[in-house]
């Protein structure tokens, strides 16, 4: 049905339908909260932390967004979850690197488990859509 | 219907196959090939006609306008005023000297609210949008009301999505400086009620700005049956260039304006530091710098363009079209249409259980180009209580193949995005 | 001077000849038969790779920018960014979100006096411009000190026609708030010492705009090198198309400046209302309505087109022409050069006995294409005690062959208005 | 020299350089004076009538402009001189038609005495300065 370069490959479906770590409440009993909206489509990510001193011993988030969207909000919670905040700084650079570029030519490739987004960067125009939870993410690690 | 009736309104008929031929991107581009485009209401392709009347501007008759004393100069100045004459005819205008060539629609409404609006503007005054207008109707006006104490009403949506013109008593009282209207909406497709609305302001003395942008292409267009004061458009959404677009004006209204651009060409007589300047009559005021002829160029060929397919044929063509992709949408699970029934030539709607942007994305993966989004329309999309919809929009050289890609493409998204996730 | 060094500056020069067949207008077209074309200060024609960059972009990947989710208006996107990135490196703009696509120069220089100079200024500060300003870098400065009770400055020329910096103590002062100058004058062709004007105006904190309109087809620009804050240019004086212009600022001013036109593509939020929207960043907030994607192609490719020829080369073909050209007509009786010897690319002057329309017209009549009358610089011209000048402006395809044209036009000029009537 | 369509026929040099009614001074003694200027290129032109009753006794001029301008004034102050003031008022009419139509098709031809400036209907951008002292003209006109 879908040709073969699509964007929405399995893991991207799987984790647009059934996302990790997504709340439905609000994340009241989190450290840290920051908020992500692209008002030029309406999606809108809340990302809380729940810290262990330097350690980011839970990520969760809620809101509204399309697949791609959500999907990289539930990638990024699993990726960064039980790590040190330094290290999700890091790859929150990264990603923020990997996707701004125009061609990405000669960047390190992500985590194994962040690949599944690799093929958004074809997609110029959804690449807000991937960093938004990403960027309330390293909005919140500047809070830690 | 006799067989001779049927045959003559088939004669009567626009043939999309052969209107597709005339635009060498559907015909032949490989960025094009199995495109289905629906994207109309965002920007139009170029028949040929207008891409040669632009390259032939440039390669045989290119030079300065409006002061040059050589053949060449002259010959451009002429043809940038019988593009100017070809526009007037286009929207019956009682003379070309009504006619600014601007830079887009959204340039001209910007124009016409600092230059016209805001003078006249006191603290208390009203200036009506409807809620249905892009924000290039909205935002000038907006600004305008801020910067003067004023407030900008808004003509809201009755139940069935029309202007809810009996509903807003105040829209023709004495506080009413002006009101900015869409024709035709960019995200619903209805056309509304221009004529009456413009004869009920003109009894009031309040001048109506009609925006026009997305009628041009497919509606005929009259300014004095219409009875406005202001119109305008863009040529990108009707077959002609980029960069380039039109305000009219009635006299007195157009004598009054305020140039929002000053410039070479708009000026009589310059004041030494502080002291006053002179500005020129007439649309000159209006076109501070150099003109773009090969832009007024493409502009008169796209109207040559489109009074050759004949504007009844295009209007009843995109209009039947219209109505065959809202049965077919109609009848897809889960699928919303936001548009009333009789829409034309744009078709809004929602799939439940896939953001809109998901939609258009499948369906771009399929070469069905539609978009999503909230078409620079967000004071409508917060009073339908949704942040975006999908959008199809048809042109003359859509057929029912573009339909059936479409219902396809949704049809698909749905499969990718099942109601009851898996 | 060597044999060998001579054959290799001979390779390092532009043939026009080689150069005009560049040009189909030039080359072909039956209204330039004959022609010689010397209003390049006006406008430039434009070499077939800027027309097919234009008609390719129409016919092969034309799409709407920014907000499409299908290949085609990705690619447009792309495209429409690549131009932009193409016209940093042009400039040596620090990164390409300092530059806005605007309409025209014109455009640019009004969106910052309004959009920047107009909300800073106070009663009793100052905007500087110079005598020689062109209207578009005159008349929008002056509307708003007029509108908020500032002086406009004007910076005098001295004996030599230069910018009398030194005699302008005031310049530098602390009500001053903004300095507008050109590049290079539109009536008399000479170029200004932007770089140390900019040093000074930095160290006190005063940003400059510069005009290069007139410079941008013939010197090399960096906006790092010169230190300006803001810069500006339309691409129909150098070669590209019509409808399309640039404006750089350094970041601190983009960001601080408000937009001219409000429509689509520039606002992240619309207030309810009259409550207050939200501006989207970067270039985006100046550039509302649908991006003109072929004129950014053309512009690029007119960029291209110069980078191919040599902007070095280039340079020293338009200024030896000027050279030998301000030579054989300060040879001619009665003819009065008022352009410094060090002028490049535009030479203005006046014949005694004759009015500059009738010089230009009877050189029109040879074929010779040379601009009469104020040049939009009345405040220059008022300096110069006339009422008007002839000009003749090179570009890259001008050749000996025109300069001897010219001046036969003017010796005939001479013939018919003899200084001693008959 | 002179190519044959030239803008520059002999009538008209010969009223650019000897021009008939201009005055150097001011037109003090006219009986009412009228201003005509074009500001894009500079040029001014003042047109005084000498009235007799409903006729114009004498029509002179003063002022700088290039050759078509002068000459048109010159041929002006010719033609009206003496005529009664509603015949010049229609011959001002007749003028400002003639050259102000795209192409004048089926425009009854002027005078022969002002058949000179003729040539210069094929010059739209020098139609400002033939019409310069008729309009002053047609002022002035107005206020016997
Ligand atoms: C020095 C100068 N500045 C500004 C302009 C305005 O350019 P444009 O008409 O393309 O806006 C011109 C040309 O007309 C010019 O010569
Ligand atoms: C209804 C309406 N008005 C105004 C505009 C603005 O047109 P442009 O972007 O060509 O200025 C558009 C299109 O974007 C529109 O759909």
């Amino acid at each position: 049905m879908i040709v073969d370069h699509s964007l929405y490959k399995d893991t991207l479906l799987r984790h647009y339908r059934q996302p990790h770590n997504k709340c439905d409440s609000e994340l009241k009993d989190a450290d840290i909260v920051r908020r992500g909206a692209n008002p030029r489509c309406g999606d809108e990510i809340e990302v809380g932390l729940y810290l262990d001193g330097e350690v980011l011993r839970e990520v969760k988030f809620r809101g509204r967004g399309c697949s791609v969207c959500i999907a990289s909000s539930s990638m990024m919670t699993e990726a960064v979850s039980g790590q040190r905040a330094d290290d999700a700084r890091h790859l929150c650079e990264d990603m923020q690197h990997w996707f701004q570029q125009g061609d990405g030519e000669g960047l390190a490739a992500p985590p194994a488990d962040l690949q599944a987004l690799a093929a958004v960067r074809a997609y110029p125009a959804r690449r807000r859509c991937v960093l938004l939870s990403w960027e309330a993410l390293a909005d919140a690690l500047d809070a830690v | 219907m006799t067989a001779a009736v049927q045959n003559s309104m088939a004669a009567d008929r626009l043939d999309p196959v052969q209107v597709k031929r005339d635009f060498p991107l559907l015909r032949d581009a490989p960025l094009a090939r199995g495109l289905h485009y629906l994207d109309n209401a965002a920007t139009t392709h170029k028949p040929q006609a207008v891409i040669d009347a632009i390259s032939d501007c440039y390669a045989q008759a290119y030079g300065p306008i409006h002061r040059g004393l050589y053949p060449l100069a002259e010959a451009a100045t002429a043809r940038y005023e019988q593009s100017r004459q070809t526009l007037a005819e286009f929207i019956g205008a009682e003379s070309p000297d009504r006619l600014v060539f601007t830079r887009s629609a959204t340039e001209a409404i910007n124009m016409v609210a600092g230059g016209w609006a805001l003078p006249r503007l006191q603290p208390g005054d009203r200036i009506w949008v409807s809620r249905m207008e892009h924000h290039a109707n909205y935002l000038p006006w907006q600004r305008i009301c801020q910067q003067r104490g004023a407030e900008l009403g808004i003509i809201e949506l009755d139940e069935d999505g029309r202007l809810d013109i009996a509903g807003t008593p105040e829209l023709f009282g004495s506080r009413t400086r002006l009101i900015a209207v869409c024709h035709v909406s960019n995200v619903l497709g209805m056309e509304n009620p221009i004529q009456p609305l413009c004869a009920e302001a003109r009894a009031n003395a309040i001048p109506v700005l009609v925006d026009a942008a997305q009628s041009v292409a497919h509606l005929t267009l009259d300014v004095a049956a219409l009875g406005c004061d202001f119109l305008t458009f863009s040529a990108h959404k009707m077959y002609g260039p980029t960069g380039i677009g039109l305000l009219y004006a009635r006299e007195q209204y157009l004598a009054e304006m305020q140039p929002l651009l000053l410039g070479g060409g708009m000026v009589d007589e310059v004041g030494e530091g502080n002291a006053p300047s002179r500005w020129s009559d007439g649309p000159a005021r209006f076109e501070a710098g150099s003109p773009n002829l090969p832009g007024a160029a493409g502009f008169a060929a796209a109207v040559g363009y489109l009074d050759g397919l004949d504007r009844e044929r295009v209007h009843r063509h995109v209009e039947a079209l219209t109505r065959v992709a809202a049965m077919s949408l109609g009848a897809l699970p889960g699928l919303r249409l936001l548009s009333p029934p009789e829409s034309s030539a744009i078709l809004s709607f929602t799939m439940e259980g896939v953001h809109p942007h998901d939609l258009a994305q499948i369906a771009g993966e399929r070469g069905v180009a539609i978009r999503a989004g909230h078409h620079c329309a967000q004071p409508l999309l917060r009073h339908l209580g949704i942040v975006a919809t999908a959008r199809a929009s048809f042109g003359v050289y859509n057929d029912q193949d573009d339909v059936n890609a479409l219902v396809a493409a949704l049809d698909a998204a749905g499969r990718v995005f099942p109601l009851e996730p898996s």
